[in-house]
């Protein structure tokens, strides 16, 4: 493992070619290509705000044609970094294209630079993180805690308000029914039908539909307009069922009615 | 910090044998004290002195913990054999949590010390009476454990019925002098309380209101014991 | 032993309101220290309060406890808005035997853990743009599963991604008193580290930032503040 095959032609420090190596034995190590990226900048052997982007972007690319060569399986965004850096190295390169949109390769070079100064803080950071003092393995909590008895009590309040609000309430409660029409003085037409369903049987002549009207609703006016219609209405519908027949002799006259036979 | 590790394969049975001065008295006893907090059993002085670096005096450093707690709101407590640090009993009260939650009485319950209070003293099949429902025994348990009503006088009448009547607290919570100081049907209707609507003729079954009136405060034989 | 035993009555305006006298601040103190030892969550100073009787300053009395325990074997220290007793690290060794096996973290979950507490509230494509790969899903239930890190505020930005941000179970664990103690803060913030830079253009690498957040809104909805 010491040497590599196709770094033997070129003149490798020894930083360089131990890193290579890794590259190439463990590519799958690597998380992502800023993470190899990073690995790859520390042969600069600079601050990362003085790195090299357009060196870097050549050692990258490097890398992957060799790793290219040794049919290194390389996911996607690998080479979509190398593409990329392609790209960036050509506008590094060549003089700035006024005609061009977008930002330019300084730009494009300046925050890669942060990126991979951003990611490197990072990994210091948690590396700071996990060199503290850790509950568990450097301090203790309390190893022999006491319960905490949790006693809910539950008051109940009520207000003057609600008391006399509350007897009111029973003392009027036929006031505080749901709503509904009062309805001494009206008849149904359900009521009415039912009536007339039970009393048709009887009647096999021809009878004068007032004589339908229940009992005592005949002297009150209300209840007799009410129940009239209700009769009437219902004898329709009976007639309609073919349960009776109606006749009136002429207009205002009395309306009659009688069972139908079984014709 | 552990000058002594390497002198584990020595075998001192004397402390004053070792070849290395133990930890002076003060760091033990801080030891001991984290020791005795971190554990989650009591420890004996051996498990004590078998963690604590070569040449400690688990015993003697528990004495001066135990002195340096006296007094505290913890304390060091001997358990059968072993040592424990453990609230001071007089503190115990801190160990309970306790909250209090302020609900609304139920509709039940008010109606039924509405009647209790109006009526008093009551039977309970009256207050059905009145309420139209059966009246659940949790309710009446709930006034009587909240000390608003209280049990009154038998009833003289056949089954010779237990009666309800509030209680001094029903009067003290509502701030009432007695229970004649509530206002009858009248004086709700008129403060708006009552629906205005009158009721369509006489009400069945329900004595008139000023009759009501009137007859609660006949009733009051209540508050005297 | 406390001088400013009779003191209390005269200080503090809120407690002179307090029909009943605030127990001496050395007994306020005991209470506390009570407290602290008898559990292993730390307490926030309002949960003190509701445990200590009426009109005593929680918070003051941590000060004299604090005090009173430094450089003992245990010292009173403060995790965000509560405050704990510990064992002093530097014996540490002693408790061996209390060691809990942690589940050794990936370098991705300590990553995406140390992203999150220097850069909270961060979502998720946040956390990818900076390491420059997909977060893993089980790396952030691993994470929330410790209790180490929890859901924030949704940000306001386009798809409402939800945020992380860390826990005050975290900053227990790491003896931090605050998120503002992290090491190193200042001097990344300083450095312009901190800062949240969108790419340039067409900058490559990330992964497709968008359908990482849509999905983890629809997943997170429960989790809503």
């Amino acid at each position: 493992m010491a040497e590599l095959e196709f770094e033997e032609d070129k003149p490798l420090a020894v930083e360089d070619r131990l890193v290579a190596e890794a590259l190439i034995i463990d590519v799958d190590g690597y998380e992502g290509p800023l993470d190899l990226l990073l690995t790859l900048s520390r042969t600069q052997k600079v601050d990362l705000r003085k790195i090299s982007v357009l060196a870097l972007a050549e050692q990258y690319l490097k890398f992957i044609n060799e790793a290219k060569a040794l049919r290194l399986e390389l996911a996607a965004d690998y080479l979509v970094m190398a593409a990329w850096l392609a790209f960036l190295k050509s506008r590094l390169l060549l003089p700035p294209d006024p005609t061009e949109e977008g930002p330019s390769g300084e730009e494009l070079a300046a925050h890669l630079a942060f990126q991979l100064e951003r990611l490197q803080a990072m990994r210091d950071s948690a590396a700071k993180l996990m060199a503290r003092d850790q509950m568990g393995r450097d301090f203790f909590a309390r190893g022999l805690p006491e319960d905490v008895t949790r006693i809910r009590r539950v008051t109940y309040t009520a207000t003057l308000l609600d008391l006399m609000q509350a007897y009111a309430r029973t003392r009027t409660k036929d006031e505080f029914r749901p709503f509904v029409m009062d309805r001494d003085a009206i008849m149904t037409l359900e009521q009415a039908l039912d009536r007339m369903r039970s009393l048709i049987g009887y009647a096999g002549d021809w009878t004068g539909l007032e004589s339908y009207l229940p009992e005592g609703w005949e002297t009150d006016p209300a209840r007799r307009r009410s129940a009239t219609a209700a009769n009437f209405s219902a004898s329709l519908e009976l007639a309609k069922l073919g349960q009776i027949e109606i006749r009136q002799g002429e207009a205002f006259a009395p309306i009659q009615i009688r069972k139908r036979g079984p014709e | 910090m552990m000058a002594d590790d390497d002198k584990t394969g020595i075998e001192a049975p004397e402390i004053e044998e070792s070849l290395f001065e133990a930890p002076p008295m003060a760091e033990q006893e801080r030891m001991v004290e984290a020791i005795l907090f971190a554990t989650a059993e009591p420890v004996t002085v051996k498990e004590m002195a078998d963690r604590m670096p070569h040449g400690c005096d688990a015993a003697e450093a528990i004495v001066y913990l135990r002195k340096r707690y006296e007094g505290r709101g913890v304390s060091v407590v001997r358990v059968a054999d072993a040592w424990s640090i453990r609230t001071a009993p007089d503190l115990g009260f801190l160990m309970q949590k306790e909250t209090v939650e302020t609900r609304k009485l139920s509709r039940a319950a008010i109606e039924t010390l509405a009647i209790i209070a109006y009526h008093q003293p009551v039977t309970r099949s009256e207050i059905e009476e009145i309420r139209g429902v059966s009246v659940s025994r949790g309710t009446v348990d709930q006034l009587l454990e909240m000390e608003w009503i209280r049990f009154g006088r038998r009833r003289m009448t056949p089954g010779r019925p237990v009666t309800f009547v509030v209680t001094q607290g029903f009067l003290d919570h509502f701030g009432l002098e007695n229970a004649r100081d509530l206002p009858g049907l009248k004086e709700l209707r008129s403060a708006g309380l009552l629906e205005s609507r009158p009721p369509l003729g006489a009400m069945p079954g329900m004595p008139d209101a000023e009759d009501e009136d009137s007859e609660a405060i006949g009733q009051s034989e209540m508050f005297e014991e």
